[in-house]
């Protein structure tokens, strides 16, 4: 008997593995993008694949995201289970007109009868240093797109499972990769890999008695650092990850509410009409009477996403955490 | 060998031993419209094959009158008209082998039909019971497309993902001079000459983009003119000579099957009706216009043809329109008939599972709809 | 002296004649789009204006919407105040790259030299019987991208007066213009029409004590209805119009909900990740002690929009928004 | 004269009465890039020109070192060089008037540079305290823009409106081999056309996107037969030719000046260096490539012709170097101060005025700062 061992990777490698076990399991997954194939893409993450699978199945397109994701449906409508990548947030938006007229629409428009396997790999939000372009937040797009599941891990274990169950799923998925998590690194097995089933569920990252604070994707590790500094003003905090934005896991989210009382979203996307209105509206509709404040939300400006050297004031950090946090009406505490 | 590795890519090499990899000179459309009826092409077209345009052409009309008619009595919610196109319409779907596909706009219902969808359920998109009335894998016919030129990539990628599988099968995509102004008509035209996929698009210029003339679309030469730039053979075709159209198509399918790429045809025709019953075509063009197109009419030019050429009797002739009138006659019938329709539909495939949001949601339409059953609701 | 008639108009109506008005005005406004010239629009909103002003001041452009909202950007920079018609919702995705990268972040990126004054008219929203892609309420998608103004008018006053403050604005606007609100007829003065300035203050149609329903566009219609009917059930609906998306007026709407302690979010947009859960959110965090009730919200199901012979079932009614009105936990009252 | 009544607008006439409008054999590129230097062409190109030229190409080479020494020392966020591909960029900039405009994507600071924006603004986005570091009326160079192809439209609509205020104004707009598989380069050379508008269109042709070779771009003759596509002429241009360079991208400035509407010039040249200073260019192509386009490189080539003609010597190529030396000395030297941010900048744009809610967003990050300073905050 062998014993595994359990090593440090990085979220970018667990994403890599799980490309590439999806394209040995079936061969229907192509994986297409710019820069996927020979150069592995610029965050390395389908490195490998085009020498392992050849061309044909991770293949370098021409320069054009709606071409791409176009093309990416025809594929699946015969189908294939393309797995395209947009190479920043900011240059998925040229191909919103396929994502929203027809990725998200096609089942539905079909009555069920052609569905759209497709997974769509965006990398997103900011904290990298990137220039203009490169460092937006573009999740409350996709969630106000009905026929979309929206997914993002925050752990290098969920990055394998998230992917792997957003490829095995016969629904487009758009898979949002946070770029600052890439070269996290997790203790993982990449030997018993596990995927994350089904798409929609929440996970309690930390428990905590006090609050809750709901995020996902690259402020998990944030919020959970705050969890961690708020011990010592007093307060335990309990942090969900949501994984999964499309659907959306009210249950988890709303039994930890109603044991807390209080509610902080957290977000690096722009507050005003991004995902925490929704999800802050969805939790007091179903937990008002539990709520001992409103639930507050912490979040990106509203503004364009700043050049690099001013990123750091826009992030929602560990002390922008806190203080909405001590904003939760404690002293109607008895 | 990968796709990537075949003829017509285009690689640098560092000046001065510059070697363009494609010769340019046959990707160039001719400088008129290719015919055949009324020239000597006509002698070599195989006169079964003409008769069955005819047939269809007849068809054809009648079934764009018949619809026409269908929205004056509140059958249909809008009817996008062919008259005047049926040639292209007709070619386009008789130029298919059973295992292509077709990808139509939302006017090309008739070649939807042509090939062999139940002209109600071609329909269902424009009478608003739901987006689409057919199972695209049952004739092989793409989901009607609104959004302009988005159908092109899919075509694209369709035919692509059928030669990696090692299947012979070609598709042919159909759009309008206004939807060549696309940046999607671009994308896919780019990707299909890259990948050199078994594709054929197939450009009706009719003329208008609703009031918009060809003049304000483009400047260029001819549509046929765009393929050079992607690096596919543009051809181009008198959109009103069904023998014309449907001999170019052909052949493009026929290159296409054989591995040798995409092809871009325009086919030169004219919207003799306005853009859907709710347009008003007085506003923009003049009548005397529309005249002059009925000289040059589909049907009458393969009539003469089939006529002079002791192709077809006056018999022939009365077949094909008692033919036209039992696809109207049925189609009237069954359009008549007001569609059964279940508002659950509305949340059942949205996703492969309904999500728990959407369960919510229908649960909510359900007690409305019970409510309003029993009468009480407010 | 003369007087002057008040006539009933329709909402196209007062737009054609604000469009004409700004032109009139301003020769650097310039109207461009998909068949605005000869044929005015497919709902001719720009009846006549290419005869007045010439095909150069209302320009039918090739079709191509990125391109026009491109064009409209240089055209901007060099100092005209391009007013761009997408035919209709649906048809504005193809630019929303040019919209999110370039409309909505050029005055930010070049520190205010470069502003862009450009107006956007996107007619919106179902209940016309539309067949797809012609009915989407994509009001979230441009409530998510900062940079923009978004608004949207309900009666024929409002129609004229935003139109014409959008077009004066330095900021680029995008104009919802509710599609099934284009001919309804409201007296209106043509000779003393007034704009509607500044930018971003909603307005209390109908005053009430019970409820207060925050609305806008094609539902304010619907929820006035709806507070003739909840009289009959002993409620006193107040109806807030926003009108302004963006910015938003939360002091109208929070001094609303103050004195009623109860609201309820109205819009057509599909619910999850729709305008009302930022409304309901930014309310909740205002007004949380004055609120007897969670904030709801009456939205169009997650679903892409229906197929006409089934709209019917999918927009907000009455009937829905009453029903909402009953659960906001009256037993709590006195 | 409306701008819809011009020559090159292409009207449907019904067939048999076919007509083209625009004749499409002029606007079809030559078979091989044009060249100068080295040829017979350059006995009559101005020496001062290919002087001037010459320095410039001098110095772009020494600002591209420069700037990529700074990434190295973090001074830069990020830096695509364009060296190899400086005849390019020194061309684009010295074609145009002083009236005319430029639309720079983010590989052509050095573009920007050479029409006049200090050095160190042209900088700031690629340094990272703010997206355009010069205000762009200073010297008619549109922002840097990185979505690709996206400022070609920008570029036609500015022309265009210049041309309607009856400007004598021309925008020059530069795009990648990449870029033109973007809609984005296809509608705004197709609007361009149509509108006539005095725009240019200099595409460079440098091999790759990012990783991808231009084989799996496009399979067309060359990019420059995209131009007929849009009824507009397409030129096809050594670009590492700075005199041939200059040549055609002057004659198409004085052509759309003239009213004649927009051109599409394809340069070929090659990037020395990887994509940017992130990228690993090892992984996709050979060194040999590399080494084989330093034989046709654009300081080189001008330099021979200068020195073969005696138009320089020796101490002209001193005082070129020297010259470059101090570009980059004061470059160095005012890079490696730190810039001067203000954080309160994020909200003062947005909009006009503020929106209350960003002014909400700002006084909370003034608490923020200011408890910051005070060492108050958590
Ligand atoms: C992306 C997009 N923009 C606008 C429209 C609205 N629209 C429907 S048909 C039409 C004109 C299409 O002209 P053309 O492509 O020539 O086809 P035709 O109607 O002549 O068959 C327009 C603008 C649309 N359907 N899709
Ligand atoms: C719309 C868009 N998609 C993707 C990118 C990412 N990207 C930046 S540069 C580049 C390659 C561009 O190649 P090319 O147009 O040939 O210009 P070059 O870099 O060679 O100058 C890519 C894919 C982008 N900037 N914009
Ligand atoms: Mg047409
Ligand atoms: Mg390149």
């Amino acid at each position: 008997m062998t014993t595994v061992a359990v090593k440090p990777a990085t979220m970018a490698q667990a994403l890599t593995r799980a490309l590439r076990d999806a394209m040995a399991a079936d061969p229907a997954v192509h994986v297409m993008g710019e820069d996927v194939g020979t150069l592995g893409g610029v965050f390395r993450v389908t490195d490998g694949l085009a020498k392992e699978f050849g061309d044909d199945r991770c293949t370098d397109t021409p320069l054009a995201e709606a071409g791409i994701l176009g093309t990416a449906v025809g594929m699946a409508m015969y189908g294939l289970r393309p797995v395209v990548e947009m190479q920043f947030d900011a240059f998925a938006y040229p191909a919103f007109e396929q994502l929203i007229s027809h990725v998200s629409r096609m089942r539905n428009r079909t009555r069920g009868t052609m569905p759209l396997p497709i997974t769509i790999r965006v990398p997103y939000g900011g904290g990298i240093g990137g220039v203009e372009h490169h460092s937006d937040s573009s999740e409350a797009y996709y969630m106000a797109t009905p026929g979309l599941h929206v997914v993002t891990p925050a752990t290098v274990a969920d990055a394998y499972g998230l992917l792997r169950a957003a490829i095995a799923s016969d629904d487009p998925v758009v898979f949002l990769e946070p770029k600052r998590l890439y070269w996290s690194k997790d203790a993982w097995n990449p030997d018993d890999p596990q995927t994350v089933e089904p798409i929609g569920r929440a996970v309690v990252r930390r428990s905590g008695r006090s609050a809750t604070l709901i995020t996902y994707g690259p402020s998990v590790p944030v919020c959970l650092e705050a969890a961690e500094a708020a011990r010592a003003e007093g307060w335990d905090l309990e942090v969900v990850d949501l994984r999964s934005l499309v659907p959306f896991d009210d249950e988890t989210v709303c039994a930890s509410v109603r044991r807390t009382g209080r509610a902080v979203v957290v977000h690096e996307s722009g507050g005003f009409g991004g995902p925490g209105g929704e999800i802050a509206a969805r939790v007091t509709e179903r937990c008002f009477h539990h709520l001992e404040a409103p639930v507050l939300r912490v979040a990106g400006f509203d503004i364009p996403y700043p050049p690099p050297m001013l990123e750091k004031h826009h992030l929602p950090g560990v002390d922008r955490i806190l203080d909405a946090v001590a904003r939760l009406q404690w002293e109607a505490e008895s | 060998m990968t796709v990537m590795e075949q003829r017509g890519a285009y690689r640098p090499s560092p000046p001065p031993a510059w070697q363009p990899r494609t010769d340019p000179a046959p990707l160039l459309p001719d400088a008129a419209p290719y015919r055949v009826l009324g020239t000597e092409a006509a002698a070599k077209a195989d006169p079964e094959l003409l008769r069955r345009l005819y047939t269809q052409l007849v068809r054809g009309r009648r079934y764009n009158a018949q619809a026409t008619a269908l929205t004056k009595q509140g059958r249909l919610a809008v009817y996008p008209s062919s008259t005047g196109q049926e040639a292209c319409e007709v070619a386009a779907a008789l130029a298919l082998q059973d295992r292509d596909w077709l990808f139509p706009s939302y006017r090309d219902t008739l070649a939807a039909v042509v090939r062999g969808v139940d002209p109600v359920q071609a329909l269902t998109l424009l009478r608003g019971d739901w987006h689409t009335g057919y199972d695209p894998y049952a004739h092989r016919v793409a989901p009607l497309c609104t959004p302009l030129a988005t159908q092109l990539p899919h075509a694209v990628g369709l035919a692509h993902a059928a030669r990696l599988k090692g299947d012979d099968v070609v598709a042919l995509a159909l759009v309008g001079d206004g939807g060549t102004s696309e940046g999607d008509f671009h994308e896919a035209l780019n990707f299909a000459a890259v990948w050199q996929a078994p594709v054929v698009f197939l450009v009706q210029n009719n003329g208008f983009a609703i009031s918009v003339p060809l003049a304000k679309q483009t400047a260029a030469p001819s549509l046929a003119h765009k393929a050079v730039g992607y690096g596919m053979p543009g051809r181009l075709v008198d959109g009103n000579d069904a023998a014309a159209v449907h001999e170019v198509l052909a052949d493009a399918v026929r290159h296409a099957r054989a591995g040798g790429g995409p092809t871009l045809v325009e086919a030169v025709t004219y919207r003799m009706e306005a853009h859907t019953n709710a347009d008003d075509d007085k506003r923009y063009r003049p009548d005397s216009e529309v005249e002059a197109w009925r000289d040059h009419d589909p049907i009458a030019l393969l009539e003469r043809e089939l006529t002079e050429r002791g192709l077809i009797d006056e018999s022939g002739i009365v077949r094909a329109r008692e033919d036209a009138e039992a696809l109207a006659a049925d189609l009237r019938a069954r359009m008549n008939q007001d569609p059964v329709l279940d508002p659950r539909d509305l949340f059942a495939h949205v996703y492969a599972e309904p999500t728990p949001q959407l369960r919510e949601q229908q649960d909510q339409l359900n007690a409305e709809l019970q409510a309003e059953q029993e009468g009480t609701h407010r």
